[in-house]
């Protein structure tokens, strides 16, 4: 237990727990000390040296961010000199920064701005060269700007740490530091799995999703195609975000009229296709389960983790479910039943997906997701880029009157609303494998014990007297964990779930920007965007897949049963090996991964 | 021929990863790793990499920060003769600049640049220690000391004679 | 201790052992003891005195009387007439001379070696670093012993309290307390680590410390080892030194083959061995977080500190970091008492200190001082002066991290605070010695490019900072510096210091502010004039045949870009838009024929 | 038992046997500077040279490498220790002025003043 310790901030004292940095015991006395790479999830760096504060007896400043407070100790944080060096040391960084705010698209969203405006950055006193790269534009998800790196080292961390992947690193040193995938491969050949972390936390424009926008809006009026659009759950809880709404509020009506209002001529919902997942997957499950099938079935719904999986876990394929994800089983659908139903030709329809997503575009155009000759999803754009557009196109989103999606796609029981949040799909699935397996209904289906945002959880329930063992993993690095649990233990789990984003899709990398003086991924916007969703499921009357009736409409008109082979053409794929092959460093510490 | 020798390296380099997979914590060792490969390849290829990654369980990005943090590392196949000029502060004050300035005439390349014929490669070094005969530059590890432009170009054009003469 | 008068030192070199001078050492111990004056005179035992001939040699200090030839009859005498009565045995006397007044066999060379004291290079020049049996002779891992046999690790660690030794690799934090932080720490495992990668340009101590006599370096950290709870020490050595690597090597071998490392230790229960780990070319790295990094295999990137390494270091155990000069400390404080090493020195700096001397100078080398020698006597009197009868202008110390100090400061001590007190630094021991001909503008600019070089890029101040004073001075030397200018490096390198994550950058600003602080005319007449006094900088001066050339044809030879023109026996012609400004015409011509405009 | 000091004075005792069994008591012991600076500056050459010589039959001699001294715009550096004789170091010794030490210094006792430090 800290003890409690006597500190002065700008002379004035303060009793506070021993056990902080200065920075926490700041912010706590409401005291923000500028900062810009320092972040709450991630190792302390103390590079950028913004955090910079003076403690009296000592003869240079120190990082805030990770200094500890003593007994005694005399703090500065807004001296004269020390605003000073703040102001010359963020005009460093914009003199090696390209001077394009206004055509930039991080404008108005970006933390160096921010930085520069709160510092007084007036004039500029030491320009000179700066740093020239080639923009990788190589990833069909994510795009790489060396030239608006800072170099704060938060997107290394991110990828490293939380998410293990490790395909960014810094390399070279000193001034032609760069960060980069190694042998400074394309971003579209590396090990990257477009999970999109590092734009959630580049302060700048560094790291951006490939842009469809202008494409978008170019096809969108285009009379000869039919454009039918779906959204995943997580759009609706965080879109508000991107309008000045605190975390949490459901934007789903708004969203569905400004689809509209946009030019889209049928509007789906991803969280029917999610029902319809459910249906596959706990059918897959269960098939699996009875008869002797390879266990355990991991979950195949996260794009990111797709790649994740064919990289680094070659040897447990046969543990994915074979189930495309919701929204390529909704495009699957759209291009083939839909089509079928309104009379179209399925390729004069334009398949777009909104999704809190950018590995979904790396997703979209996996060619193993082919069907027919055909992409079933053809452009997929970011809760961040809906927003734009909706913002770009005049559509006056918060006072928007209301409107619900169409059907035959549009409909979905609560149990799609959650897939969302992490533990929402394995919720969701042991709803309906319950009722599939017992033929009873599950009556408690709000399944404490794999909510939250605690990075492995476990559950057991029982089936009949069986006893069934899952797992649920968000965040790439915490799969990992989980994994190399499983490697080594193959039958402790038989059904695990894995997201690739923390806190799962609501945490996704394309969601909107953290607010101003926001932590971008902060837990407690995670939370309450879950939460979004979690009261979308109560309160539906629907909240079991199987009941939804548009689902079992759709398997009796055209799917007939799940895992039949009209289901295994539209909505099943398979996965391989890929290269390069990634690699998952050893746990011991010392190698300074 | 070249398979062969490419084969005893990869051997060679596998048994020196197996040594250091015995100590503990292992994957501190990847910088001795890299002056291995460097030792046995002139530089560190990027499939050899691939192959120090997948054996010592490093992921390549970590690599590849390591290989181009430290100057000492090359990352492109190296001249048969490695020009090292010395930089030191006594070096310096004894007019290596210019030094260096004749040897990039004369070679027609930049530091870290390899010659076309693949003969020699320009490289600065930081203090060789022999700041008594200052300017020094050193050739494959032999040191030259006291050098003038003159001397500097004698040099270089016995190297090139010797290699005329390995060819014939 | 106080009491002492008189110190002996007796030569335990190889042929003197042989003339029995331990017999002779016991003869004198009971002598002293019979006259009652033992606690008046300290006997030391050193290594070869180089006066074989006439072993076994003993001196008497102060006084510094040699007595050759030396046997147990005579010792009665000697404690008598000389000890006690203060009158020299003539007889005996083999010479008595201040010359001889080293410890070890520099004769003939007193102008170099004369104010030199050679602690931590003792050995180095002397004995064969390869091979063991030549430092064994000279009581090399008696300290080890003596640390095994009679003294608790707390012992250990308050002798080099007592010594008052500070850290050599530049910073000078006191080397026991140090010592003690990490023994205090509790913790399963813990690190002793040898910081060789010395990076400043032009220093080379450590290299020739290694190469000279390796095996003093391990015995103090096996010593530091035993003080502070480890079992493990790591070399942490350049790259570049492969004969010092080769040394370490073997003599690391052979440590283990006597018994001196690995388990056991000479039938203790302490066990301890060493490794080598290498660098590879990031001046960074001798930062020690950064070194740290560097040897559990990652970019060797500085982390902020704390927690310090005596707490969380190397694999995150509590690691102790000292530079080879330290290490090198230790063996003698243990032989000698850190009493001894102590009387040695200024009030805040104790023992000596290794330099390499170089640059303008007539001697240049590795010097050894007692703290508290004074530039000037390094660079008159050990340095002999500069060369060419070009007048002196500047000492720079402390390489990339330290400053340049003018005239007027030559007669600064050498000690931790008053270098800094003068705007330099003690630093890790490269000295450069700097003449009218050189521009410190230039200088500066040559420091400060290669901490830009090296600078690893993690902290803003200094990866980006630097590189704006670079820029600022390379206009500035290439005439087109701006009213301004100065300021604002003043302005940057203040924030730097003040700001920077290690202490790479926050030294990294020192040879400019301190250039800037001696020598600000030099900076104005570059700007405002575009004139370089010391005409070095090429873009502010052109050269040109005077009258007195005789067409020799020497400097149209050595031009290396063919901007000379002439016929033999006429007069030359430079060709400006060809000319690179080189110098070397200038510097080849015997008929003074060239000007620098 | 035996401590740790009484094992290395033994070790001592023996090691200077082995010096002393390699010639040490000499009536002359050459030391050749051997440390980086040294060689760049050509000391393995001037080793070499006096490696012959005791090849060649020059007797009571006792050869051995040393570290650097030091003294570095000297380099390399010859020490030449006489019984009964103040030392004697060369600089800038190169394998012709070593032949020479050899044939004057060492075969015949002369002191080449001019080329000693």
């Amino acid at each position: 237990m800290a003890e409690e310790i006597t500190i002065s901030i700008n002379t004035k004292e303060y009793k506070v727990a021993s056990d902080q940095t200065i920075m926490q015991a700041a912010d706590k006395l409401g005291f923000h000390i500028p900062r810009l790479c320092y972040h709450p999830k991630l190792s302390i760096e103390g590079a950028c040296r913004v955090c910079i504060v003076q403690v009296e007896g000592m003869q240079n400043y120190v990082a805030s961010c990770s200094y500890p407070i003593s007994d005694g100790m005399k703090i500065h944080t807004n001296t004269q000199d020390l605003r000073r060096a703040r102001r010359d040391i963020i005009e460093l960084i914009l003199d090696n920064h390209p001077l394009d705010c206004h055509t930039c698209e991080r404008d108005a969203n970006c933390e160096l701005q921010r930085l520069a405006a709160s510092m007084g950055i007036h004039a500029r006193h030491f320009e000179g060269e700066k740093k020239h790269y080639e923009k990788d534009l190589s990833s069909d998800a994510v795009i790489r700007d060396p030239d608006k790196c800072i170099l704060c080292g938060r997107c290394v961390r991110m990828c490293s740490e939380i998410q293990q992947v490790h395909n960014l690193t810094q390399a070279y040193r000193g001034f032609s530091t760069v960060v980069m995938p190694a042998y400074n491969m394309p971003m579209g050949e590396s090990v990257c799995t477009a999970c999109g972390q590092c734009i959630n936390v580049c302060p700048t424009a560094a790291f951006l999703e490939k842009n469809y926008t202008q494409d978008l809006f170019e096809k969108l009026n285009d009379p000869d195609t039919v454009k039918v659009v779906q959204f995943a759950p997580s759009v609706r809880a965080a879109i508000g975000e991107a309008f000045g709404l605190a975390p949490g509020r459901n934007m789903e009506g708004e969203l569905v009229a400004s689809f509209r209002k946009l030019g889209f001529d049928y509007v789906f919902d991803t969280q029917f296709a999610a029902d319809l997942t459910i249906m596959e997957e706990a059918s897959e499950f269960l098939e699996r389960f009875q008869n002797n099938g390879k266990l355990p079935m991991i979950t195949s719904c996260s794009s990111a983790w797709m790649k994740c999986m064919e990289q680094f876990y070659p040897d447990l394929i046969d543990n994915i479910s074979t189930c495309k994800s919701p929204m390529s089983m909704q495009g699957a659908i759209t291009k083939s039943y839909f089509a079928k139903k309104i009379g179209v030709d399925p390729k004069k329809i334009l398949s777009v997906a909104v999704m809190c997503c950018t590995a979904k575009k790396y997703e979209a155009s996996r060619p193993e997701l082919i069907v027919d000759g055909m992409r079933g999803v053809d452009i997929v754009v970011t809760t961040r880029e809906i927003a734009w557009m909706i913002k770009s196109a005049g559509i006056d989103f918060l006072n928007i009157e209301h409107e619900e999606a169409d059907h035959p796609l549009g409909m979905s029981s609560g149990a799609g609303a959650i897939f969302g949040a992490t533990g929402g799909v394995m919720e969701a699935a042991i709803r309906t494998a319950y009722e599939l397996y017992t033929g009873q209904t599950l009556v408690d289906i709000e399944i404490e014990d794999i909510r939250g945002l605690q990075g492995v959880k476990e559950g057991r329930l029982e089936i009949d007297g069986q006893e069934i063992r899952v797992a649920v993993a968000h965040g790439l690095g915490n799969a990992n964990n989980l994994l190399e649990t499983v490697r080594k233990d193959p039958t402790r789990y038989h059904f695990i779930e894995i997201m690739g984003c923390p806190g799962g899709c609501v945490g996704g990398g394309g969601q909107p920007y953290a607010q101003v003086n926001a932590i971008p991924l902060d837990d407690v916007a995670l939370k309450k965007r879950a939460e979004a969703l979690y009261d979308l499921d109560r309160s539906k009357t629907i909240r079991r897949s199987h009941e939804n009736p548009d689902i079992q409409k759709l398997y009796k008109e055209f799917l007939q049963r799940p895992l039949s082979a009209v289901s295994h053409k539209y909505l099943h794929t398979h996965y391989k090996a890929k290269m390069p092959v990634g690699i998952v460093p050893k746990t011991e510490r010392g190698s300074g991964v | 021929m070249t398979q062969i020798v490419n084969e005893d390296k990869k051997n060679e380099l596998y048994a020196f990863m197996d040594e250091v997979s015995q100590e503990r914590r292992s994957n501190s060792y990847l910088i001795a790793v890299l002056h291995k490969v460097q030792q046995l390849y002139g530089y560190l290829p990027q499939e050899v990499m691939d192959q120090v990654a997948e054996k010592m369980e490093i992921p390549t990005s970590h690599i590849w920060g390591v290989a181009t943090f430290y100057h000492y590392f090359n990352l492109k196949p190296i001249g048969k003769n490695i020009v090292s000029v010395c930089m030191g502060t006594a070096c310096y004050v004894k007019g290596a600049d210019k030094m260096l300035l004749t040897l990039k005439k004369e070679l027609g390349i930049e530091i870290g640049e390899t010659t076309e014929d693949k003969l020699f490669t320009l490289q600065e070094a930081r203090c060789l220690g022999a700041c008594g005969i200052a300017p020094v530059m050193m050739i494959n590890g032999k040191i030259y000391g006291e050098l003038d432009s003159k001397k500097t170009v004698d040099i270089i054009n016995q190297y090139r004679k010797a290699a005329q003469t390995d060819i014939e | 201790m106080e009491d002492v008068q008189y110190k002996m030192m007796l030569c335990d070199g190889v042929s003197c052992i042989h003339n029995q001078s331990k017999e002779l050492q016991s003869a004198i111990e009971s002598e002293l003891d019979k006259s009652g004056i033992r606690d008046a005179v300290s006997i030391h035992l050193s290594g070869c005195l180089g006066m074989c001939n006439k072993g076994p040699i003993l001196i008497v200090n102060p006084g510094y009387t040699i007595y050759g030839g030396v046997g147990s009859e005579d010792v009665p005498e000697i404690v008598q007439s000389h000890l006690v009565e203060g009158k020299p045995v003539a007889r005996l006397v083999i010479e008595e001379d201040h010359l001889y007044n080293r410890f070890f066999r520099i004769f003939g060379d007193v102008d170099f070696f004369g104010k030199q004291m050679r602690i931590t290079l003792r050995n180095c020049g002397v004995i064969d670093p390869e091979n063991i049996d030549d430092y064994l002779s000279v009581r090399g891992y008696e300290a080890l012993a003596k640390v095994l046999c009679d003294m608790t690790p707390e012992q250990v660690v308050a002798e080099v309290k007592k010594s008052g030794l500070r850290g050599r690799g530049g910073a000078g934090f006191p080397t026991g307390l140090k010592w003690g932080f990490t023994a205090a720490q509790k913790a399963d495992e813990k690190y002793v680590i040898c910081n060789a990668d010395e990076g400043d340009p032009g220093a080379f101590m450590d290299r020739s410390a290694i190469e000279g006599d390796p095996h003093t370096v391990i015995e103090g950290i096996i010593i530091g080892g035993y003080a502070v709870g480890a079992t493990k020490g790591i070399v942490y050595i350049r790259a570049e030194y492969p004969l010092a690597i080769k040394r370490l090597e073997k003599a690391i071998e052979d440590a283990r083959e006597h018994g001196f490392l690995g388990k056991d230790i000479l039938g203790t229960d302490f066990s301890f061995d060493v490794e080598i780990r290498l660098g590879a070319g990031a001046f960074v790295c001798g930062e020690e977080t950064a070194l740290i990094h560097s040897i559990e295999g990652a970019r060797g990137m500085p982390r902020p500190r704390p927690p310090y390494p005596s707490v969380s270091g190397l694999f995150g155990k509590p690691t102790l970091i000292n530079n080879v000069e330290t290490w090198a400390n230790i063996p003698v404080i243990i032989l000698d008492g850190g009493e001894w090493l102590s009387s040695i020195g200024t009030e805040t700096s104790k023992g000596t200190k290794v330099f390499a001397l170089a640059g303008k100078v007539h001697n240049t080398g590795l010097v050894e001082v007692p703290m508290g020698t004074t530039l000037r006597e390094i660079v008159y009197d050990i340095g002999g002066g500069i060369p060419n009868g070009k007048k002196f202008k500047a000492v720079q110390t402390g390489g990339p991290s330290g400053g340049c100090l003018p005239e007027e400061y030559l007669d600064t001590q050498i000690d931790y605070e008053s270098l800094a007190k003068a705007g330099s630094i003690m630093g890790s021991g490269g000295m450069i010695v700097i003449d009218e001909e050189s521009c410190m503008v230039s200088l500066a600019r040559f420091f400060i490019e290669f901490t830009q070089d090296e600078s690893c890029g993690k902290c803003t101040p200094c990866r980006e900072g630097t590189k704006r004073m670079l820029e600022i001075l390379t206009r500035i030397v290439e005439g087109k510096g701006k009213a301004g200018d100065i300021e604002k490096l003043e302005r940057l390198g203040s924030m730097i210091k003040k700001s920077s994550l290690c202490g790479l950058g926050q030294s990294a600003p020192n040879p400019v502010l301190s250039t800037i602080k001696n020598f600000r005319e030099e900076y104005e007449e570059h700007i405002e004039q575009k004139k370089c006094r010391a005409g070095q900088c090429v873009a502010l001066l052109s050269y040109v045949v005077n009258d007195e050339c005789v067409g020799c044809g020497a400097c149209k030879r050595i031009c290396p870009t063919g901007a000379i023109e002439g016929t033999r026996k006429e007069k030359h012609l430079i060709l400006d838009e060809k000319c690179i400004r080189c110098g070397q015409c200038y510097d080849v011509c015997k008929f003074e024929a060239i000007n620098k405009v | 038992m035996v401590t740790p000091l009484e094992i290395i004075r033994k070790k001592r005792a023996e090691a200077v046997n082995r010096i002393v069994s390699k010639g040490y008591l000499s009536t002359i012991r050459v030391y050749v500077g051997m440390a980086t600076c040294e060689i760049a500056a050509g000391s393995k050459e001037v080793m070499e040279v006096f490696r012959q010589a005791i090849a060649n039959g020059l007797t009571d001699v006792y050869l051995s490498q040393k570290g650097c001294a030091g003294r570095c715009n000297l380099e390399p550096t010859v020490e030449v220790i006489e019984e009964g004789k103040i030392p004697v170091k060369y600089g800038r010794v190169t394998p012709e002025k070593a032949r020479e030490i050899v044939e004057r210094h060492l075969k015949k006792g002369e002191v080449i003043t001019e080329w000693a430090i």
